[in-house]
């Protein structure tokens, strides 16, 4: 029998009225992998933390090396040999990645800081893991697959037995997937226990020894990976089956709606980020960019959405121009826009449910009487949606805080399909989206389309654009590097493209 | 050592520079000259203008840096500068005084640490709110008639205090003054060199990330603003004890929100705030110079407004440039947002 | 409790009683400065008048001065003291609202041309200008460097004539005798900043000036505090006050303070109450006392020419034989 | 929706008390601190709330104090709303009530003309300074908090030029404009000042703005979220000018209301403190414009009644900032919202001034 690391009992953590955490037990080997999959909600960020002293458990016990551990805080945590890498990057972006890596563990030298054994710890670790990484390169300044590695590093600085992962593959590539994948493989090959959350069933299956289910805080299946499938774990997921693969007519192709000429745009740092993309969007087709985050995907929707000046170039939508128009404008001119970070651009979290679904229309005379908002208006709207949307909340009412991820995302994807655009910017529609909303929204963008919008799809998930698409551009350092039809595109082809090759 | 000419090439090369230019002046000019003098004076003005601006500044630096926004210095400083005015008076003994301006601002800070860091009250409120308690309590218990024991004492650096022009201003003064100096320099080792800099600067960009990292964020929140408090004590004791032999109510006259422009103005960095300092108190001392010598036929009130029109625009040409620290009053939750 | 003098005697209003109200300017009635001298002077006169009683009201906000001087004439005072050139209409519009009541206006010249006579107001007015000019010319005949500093308040009417008979008394020893003159620059706290005021006496000594003159509330005190603080003080170095003696309300300065450039506010509010009781009250422009306090630890350390000249030099003043020239605007 | 969620009626009856019950802890404490120096109390309230409320020219006097603090308070809670923090009502104030005295003393026109005119000037100069804080947040992301602070002592530097020299009353050695012209006066309606009514109803029309309106919302969301707001489609420069020249018109008007309703003139030391008595009216009022009217009447009340406190038990006036104090530290403290339940009456978040910086 294999040696336990980790040993869960019963482990209940309530929130208001929400059981995050309803009784979950779960143990995990030496050398083991071991995913944990759900839908959003379901609990399993709830239970990670728990075990890493982030959220104290109401009941329950967590045994650590056979002996149960009261974990109050991380550093109880770190000192039993529980390493994390959140879901989202616990990595302070004005430091260097070697200051990063020491904080709450920093090597001295009499009073002073001593960074030079703190950049040999870095170097030392990034070599023998093939992680590598400047330890003087400040992380704001990285490209998110190396901010991961440096979250990689950092937990193994302190000496890892059992190591956490958060939807760690959320922002990668499919390299930069499977080299963290590989990684994974190596460290608990060397003995390294591993709990890996992530929504993609595919990595689960590569990678994972066993599997945990969780749905509504309690473990609902338990699976060998090798025992199981895809379509499987879907079901034991969502607790029903799930199609998983995207079903669509082919395209009805008509008039050209978007085209981009020779776009130039700056990023934050004011660095040229788009520089020189071509691209056109007809109506009823959708578009998939393909590309390794950070190549002026960002930029790129953000000048056609108008929240982005170009600085050089033209962007028409419908023949007319709207290289410099406003948000205000491009929305006047048909465009819906599912933003990339829907928490930061797309909702307003303390506002009810039914304001978000008119953010953007708010001064339609549809909602308002004169100069007064009209609420009765705004509040049928928003029980129309919810109710086509499916959007799982007791009350328009409520603040679109309440809500779990997908749904909040399903508040965005009403909000924009709710204008019929001509032209549907979709940037990480599905990112951090649990299977049964993602198939949810993928019928929706399929369905704009087959009404005759034009779709921009940018992800950075290539098994949503090979799905979805029906020509992919692979985007590489601001510019279209290849045009493809997706019947028939090539995984790997397209992987080496997005990785500057060719 | 080379080290350190390495990283602060520009800090080195402008002492080395200031230096060399006191020495050549009063070398020609000669030490009893009108212009060195006149340089001597003004400095000495823009400094003793400085330094409660400098320790205020200092205050809001290490608040910020630590996540916390401190609006309320004003009125530490006011409390500080009561406390130790009247507690000397009382004990007869300065000593004592400047003590209780000490312990009195960072029992303020603690208030406000508490305020901020465990009831996550809004900080700028709760920064209003010890400005107006400092101010009702100031005043109300304000009693006439009550003098110093004696004045504070006024020290020499031995050497430093030689050097021409500058030596006398910044190297001979009472115990804070030349504190403040010691309280800069040793600031910037311990934000940038140090433990507790690192973990500082952590909680104020990314307190999460200094969370995760095992790092206590609310309680080195709150040991820091409650220390710096003693450096808004300071600020408040040489006002009314150092610099003045008297305390005055509404003392502290705006200074804490000025100071708050010289951290602004300084980036948040504690050498750039110094200068920053330096900087205003130079153009208060050169506006009252100018009136002096009636040498500009300006309206006084103009040359009075010298200073804040050009922080306005210094700000808009430099701003977007600097960037405050990312956390910098938000109160942090443990367990949210990781 | 601060309001109240003596115990309350008769209620204010009735024949046997005789009562004093004072409304402050915009300041304390502790402000070691004009406010407290009146103040002063109505404590003497209540100490001096048997029977009678004084109260006082502090303004803090300048729009309340009308409301606040009621306080007093609504509850029949016999004498309302209102201090500061600030209040001069609202203390003329009182005295006309309230002819049973009398007034006096401290620093409150009347412009009889615009408001006629008003028999139950005076306005008590000192020539600030004669005690600057006796004080100018102590310092200039003390001045060794022959460089002067005067360290000011605000730049308003009483101050500026202290400053400018300052500057002429100096120069009437000395034509080229140089005098550094620096106001406060900012509006709200230029009699409120101490700090300030040591901080430009220090510049003002560092540039040779060796008598500096501090005139302007607690930042003139400020600045007198500094001085004391000089080496040399007292030898070499000299400061001189203002308004009253500030040998007794300045302690910390004792060490340079030779004398003070003083108006007699306690002395004249006194002898006007006194007036008042006596029946011998006339209204309309009075002129009050100004000149030099006694040298006190001084006296000896100044040389007896000097002495003389300068009490010369105030008994012309006073005789109307020399003049200050000092014209304001 | 009309089902209304079930704290909400709990929130607003919490919104109510909280202040209440800070008010009545506030003087409890402030009676104790008063029969410490060996007065009654009760008779220190009574004497207070007597003078100030119950004679004719008291509570006249408290209407007028009443008035510019609602408009300085609301001066400061508007731009609180979209995420701004305006130290700067002081300045706008006092330039605007400086320009009503300019206009009201150099024009000598017919009160119909005159009123309107001097009314407009004191708010157009009021929203002009107000509006240089906000370009410079909006096109150069200055720190409204710095500029403010910065441009309060520039308008008294200004002011006090302009009243010991160009607008300065000849004759006359205080640093004051001249008289207003009687057309320009405002007049009082018995114990009614006539701005009174004025800044009650803008109290109110803010309040209707900001929770009903279209302009409201696009305020609201730039102060939420100001990266959603312009997704959104809203222009956020736009939005941050419009939000400071709005407070600084009110401030401004606040400033004019005093010349022509109380001063009739600019006098160096006049409207000392009001912009900064808005900023705790503002925050008493918890940032609702609505509240600012009960806050203002109680900075009004203790103000206006500090001096007769003083006559009658010789109580130093500087007591009511104690109070205040207190109050404010209770009602912004979420103690006492946290014996009453739970945390939903929130105070207004000042601190989410977006550190973005906002494109050109
Ligand atoms: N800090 C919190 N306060 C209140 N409720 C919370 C909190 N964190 C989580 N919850 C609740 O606990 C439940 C489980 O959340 P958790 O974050 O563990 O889900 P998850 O499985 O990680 O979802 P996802 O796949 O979206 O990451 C959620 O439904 C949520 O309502
Ligand atoms: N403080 C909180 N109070 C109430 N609910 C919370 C709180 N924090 C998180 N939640 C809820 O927890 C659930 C999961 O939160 P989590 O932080 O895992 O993000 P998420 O919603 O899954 O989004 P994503 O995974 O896409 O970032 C959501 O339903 C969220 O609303
Ligand atoms: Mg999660
Ligand atoms: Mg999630």
């Amino acid at each position: 029998m294999a040696e336990r690391i980790l040993d869960i009992e019963g482990l209940v953590k309530v929130y208001g009225t929400v059981r995050a955490n309803d009784g979950i037990t779960l143990h995990v080997n030496r050398g083991e992998i071991v995913a944990l999959l759900g839908e959003n909600g379901a609990g399993k960020s709830t239970l990670v933390k728990q075990i890493f002293g982030l959220v104290i458990p109401d009941s329950g016990t967590i045994s650590i090396n056979g002996s149960v551990a009261k974990i109050k805080d991380p550093t109880d945590a770190i000192a039993r040999g529980v390493g994390m890498v959140h879901q989202h990057f616990q990595l302070v972006p004005v430091m260097t990645v070697a200051e990063n890596v020491v904080l709450g563990n920093e090597p001295l030298k009499g009073l002073r800081l001593d960074l030079s054994s703190a950049r040999e710890l870095v170097r030392t670790i990034s070599e023998r893991h093939g992680l590598e990484v400047d330890p003087d390169a400040i992380i704001e300044d990285l490209p998110v697959g190396t901010q991961q590695r440096v979250e990689i590093i950092k937990a193994l600085s302190r000496k890892v037995e059992l190591l956490i992962l958060d939807e760690p593959t959320a922002v990668l590539t499919p390299q930069e997937t499977d080299e963290l994948l590989a990684v994974m493989k190596e460290l608990a090959a060397a003995g390294t226990a591993i709990v890996f959350i992530t929504h993609k069933l595919r990595e689960v299956l590569a990678v994972a020894d066993r599997v945990y289910v969780l749905r509504r805080g309690k473990t609902v299946g338990e699976v060998k990976a090798s025992e199981t499938d895809a379509a499987g774990l879907a079901q034991l997921m969502v607790g029903r089956t799930v199609v998983l693969q995207v079903d669509k007519e082919d395209p009805k192709v008509g008039a050209e709606v978007l085209k981009v000429t020779d776009l130039e745009v700056m990023d934050d740092r004011h660095l040229k980020a788009v520089n020189g993309f071509n691209l056109t969007v007809n109506a009823g087709e959708i578009v998939g960019v393909a590309g390794v985050e950070g190549n002026g995907q960002r930029e790129l929707v953000e000048a056609i959405a108008g929240m982005r000046r170009p600085v050089k170039g033209a962007i028409a939508l419908g023949g007319v121009d709207i290289t410099l128009a406003n948000p205000y404008q491009t929305h006047a001119a048909g465009l819906g826009h599912i933003p990339e970070d829907r928490e930061k651009h797309g909702l307003v979290s303390d506002y009810s449910i039914a304001d978000n679904l008119v953010l953007n229309r708010f001064d339609e005379p549809e909602f308002r009487n004169g100069p007064v908002r009209d609420t009765a208006a705004i509040n049928a709207n928003a029980d129309n949606w919810i109710k086509t949307f499916d959007i799982r909340t007791p009350s328009g009412d409520l603040p679109a805080s309440s809500l779990s991820g997908g749904n909040k995302q399903k508040v965005v994807v009403a909000r924009e399909m709710s204008i019929e655009p001509r032209l549907l910017l979709a940037a990480q529609p599905t990112r951090g989206v649990d299977v049964g909303s993602i198939e949810f929204i993928h019928r929706r963008i399929v369905e704009a389309r087959d009404r005759g919008a034009a779709v921009l799809l940018v992800s950075a998930e290539l098994d949503e654009i090979l799905g979805l698409a029906d020509r992919i551009a692979v985007i590489h350092s601001g510019k279209v590097v290849k045009e493809m039809p997706a019947e028939g595109a090539d995984r790997t082809y397209i992987g080496e493209l997005m990785a500057g090759g060719h | 050592m080379t080290d350190f000419i390495r990283n602060n090439r520009v800090a080195v090369i402008g002492a080395a520079v200031v230096l060399l230019a006191c020495i050549v002046l009063t070398l020609v000019a000669g030490t009893d000259s009108d212009i060195v003098r006149k340089t001597t004076s003004i400095l000495r003005f823009a400094w003793t203008f400085a330094i409660p601006l400098v320790l205020a500044a200092l205050v809001g630096v290490i608040g910020e840096r630590s996540g916390v926004v401190n609006i309320g210095i004003e009125g530490q400083i006011l409390a500080s500068a009561f406390a130790g005015f009247f507690v000397a008076a009382a004990s007869g003994s300065v000593w004592i005084g400047i003590l209780a301006g000490l312990l009195t601002g960072m029992v303020m800070g603690a208030f406000l640490a508490w305020l901020c860091v465990r009831l996550r009250m809004d900080q700028i409120i709760a920064g209003v709110v010890l400005n107006i308690v400092a101010t009702g309590i100031t005043s109300f218990y304000y009693v006439q008639g009550k003098s110093l024991p004696s004045g504070v004492p006024v020290w020499e650096v031995p050497l430093l205090s030689k050097i021409p022009i500058i030596g006398p201003v910044f190297f001979r003064g009472g115990p804070i003054a030349l504190g403040t100096l010691v309280v800069v320099v040793g600031l910037v080792f311990a934000l940038f060199h140090t433990r507790w800099g690192l973990r500082t600067r952590a909680i104020g960009e990314y307190p999460t990330a200094a969370d995760t990292a095992g790092i206590n964020v609310n309680l080195m929140r709150f040991v820091n603003v409650t220390m710096a408090g003693l450096l808004a004590g300071a600020a408040g004791a040489v006002l009314s004890m150092e610099q003045s032999s008297t305390f005055e109510r509404g003392m502290s006259a705006g200074k804490g929100f000025l100071a708050l422009a010289i951290m602004i103005f300084g980036a948040w960095f504690p050498g750039r705030a110094f200068f920053a300092a330096l900087f205003f108190g130079l153009m208060s001392g050169l506006a009252s110079q100018l009136q002096a010598d009636k040498v500009v036929n300006i309206p006084q009130q103009f040359i009075n407004l010298l200073p804040f029109v050009l922080t306005l625009i210094i700000l808009s040409v430099a701003a977007g440039r600097v960037r405050p620290p990312a956390a910098s009053g938000q109160p942090f939750v443990k367990g949210e947002g990781s | 409790a601060g309001g109240t003098a003596a115990a309350p005697a008769a209620e204010c209003g009735t024949a046997d009683a005789f009562c004093i109200g004072l409304v402050t300017d915009s300041g304390k009635v502790d402000d070691k400065s004009f406010n407290q001298s009146a103040w002063e002077g109505v404590q003497a006169a209540v100490k001096a008048i048997p029977g009678s009683q004084s109260k006082y009201v502090e303004t803090t906000d300048t729009k309340d001065y009308a409301a606040n001087i009621k306080q007093f004439t609504d509850k029949k005072y016999n004498v309302v003291v209102t201090v500061g050139f600030l209040m001069t209409e609202a203390t003329q519009a009182a005295a006309k609202a309230n002819p049973n009541v009398k007034f006096i206006g401290i620093d409150q010249f009347q412009d009889t041309a615009k408001v006629g006579e008003i028999a139950n107001l005076a306005g008590l007015t000192f020539p600030e200008d004669q005690a600057g000019y006796a004080a100018g010319v102590l310092a200039a005949k003390l001045s060794k460097t022959k460089v002067l500093g005067q360290v000011l308040g605000m730049q308003i009417a009483p101050v500026e004539k202290f400053a400018k008979g300052f500057e002429a008394g100096a120069k009437s020893v000395a034509s080229d005798i140089k005098v550094i003159t620096v106001y406060h620059p900012a509006g709200d706290n230029a009699f409120t900043d101490p700090a300030w005021g040591a901080a430009e006496a220090q510049k003002q000594l560092d540039q040779k000036a060796d008598v500096i003159f501090g005139a302007g509330g607690k930042t003139g005190n400020g600045a007198l505090g500094q001085v004391a603080k000089a080496s040399g003080a007292g030898e070499s170095i000299f400061c001189i006050g203002v308004d009253t003696d500030q040998w007794n309300t300045v302690p910390e300065a004792q060490k340079c303070l030779v004398t003070s450039a003083m108006k007699l506010i306690s002395e004249g509010t006194a002898d006007q109450i006194k007036a008042i009781k006596g029946a011998t009250f006339k209204g309309g422009n009075v002129t009050g006392k100004a000149g030099l306090a006694e040298y006190h630890a001084f006296d000896s350390k100044v040389p007896a020419d000097v002495k003389d000249a300068v009490s010369k030099v105030v008994a012309d003043l006073k005789s109307g034989a020399l003049q200050t020239g000092v014209k304001l605007g | 929706m009309s089902q209304q969620r079930p704290t909400s009626t709990l929130a607003r009856f919490q919104s109510f008390l909280v202040p209440v019950l800070a008010l009545v802890v506030a003087f409890t404490i402030g009676g104790i601190l008063i029969s410490l120096q060996g007065v009654n109390p009760f008779l220190a309230y009574k004497s207070l709330f007597s003078s100030a409320w119950f004679t004719s020219d008291g509570l006249l006097r408290t209407l007028q104090k009443t008035t510019p603090l609602i408009l300085t308070g609301l001066a400061v809670a508007i731009p609180l709303k979209i995420g701004l923090f305006n130290i700067g009502a002081q300045g706008q104030l006092i330039l605007g009530g400086l320009m009503t005295a300019w206009i009201g003393y150099s024009l000598n026109l017919p009160g119909i003309l005159l009123i309107p005119l001097s009314i407009l000037g004191g708010i157009f100069f009021g929203a002009l300074w107000a509006w240089v804080a906000g370009i410079l947040k909006a096109k150069r992301n200055v720190h409204e908090v710095i500029s403010t602070i910065m441009l309060n002592s520039i308008a008294a530097g200004l002011v006090d030029f302009f009243i010991s020299g160009p607008m300065k009353e000849p004759d006359q050695s205080i640093p004051r404009t001249p008289q207003i012209h009687s057309g320009a006066m405002l007049p009082n309606l018995g114990f009614i000042p006539i701005g009174f009514p004025v800044a009650i109803a803008l109290a109110i029309a803010v309040w209707w703005m900001l929770k009903r309106t279209v302009l409201g919302f696009q305020f609201i969301t730039v102060g939420e979220n100001s990266h959603a707001a312009r997704y959104a489609g809203i222009d956020i420069a736009k939005t941050i000018m419009l939000g400071m020249v709005l407070a600084g018109g009110l401030a401004g008007l606040g400033g004019a209301i005093e010349t022509m309703g109380v001063t009739h003139r600019y006098e160096s030391g006049f409207n000392a403190g009001l912009g900064f008595d808005g900023i705790t009216i503002a925050l008493l009022a918890r940032g609702n414009p609505l509240g600012t009217i009960p806050a203002a009447i109680l900075v009004a009340t203790l103000r206006a009644g500090a001096a007769s406190l003083q006559f009658d038990t010789g109580i130093q006036p500087e007591v009511v900032d104690m109070l205040l104090a207190i109050t404010l530290l209770l009602v912004s403290i979420p103690i006492l919202s946290g014996l009453l339940g739970k945390k939903s009456s929130e105070p207004p978040a000042v601190t989410p001034v977006s550190k973005e910086e906002v494109p050109a």
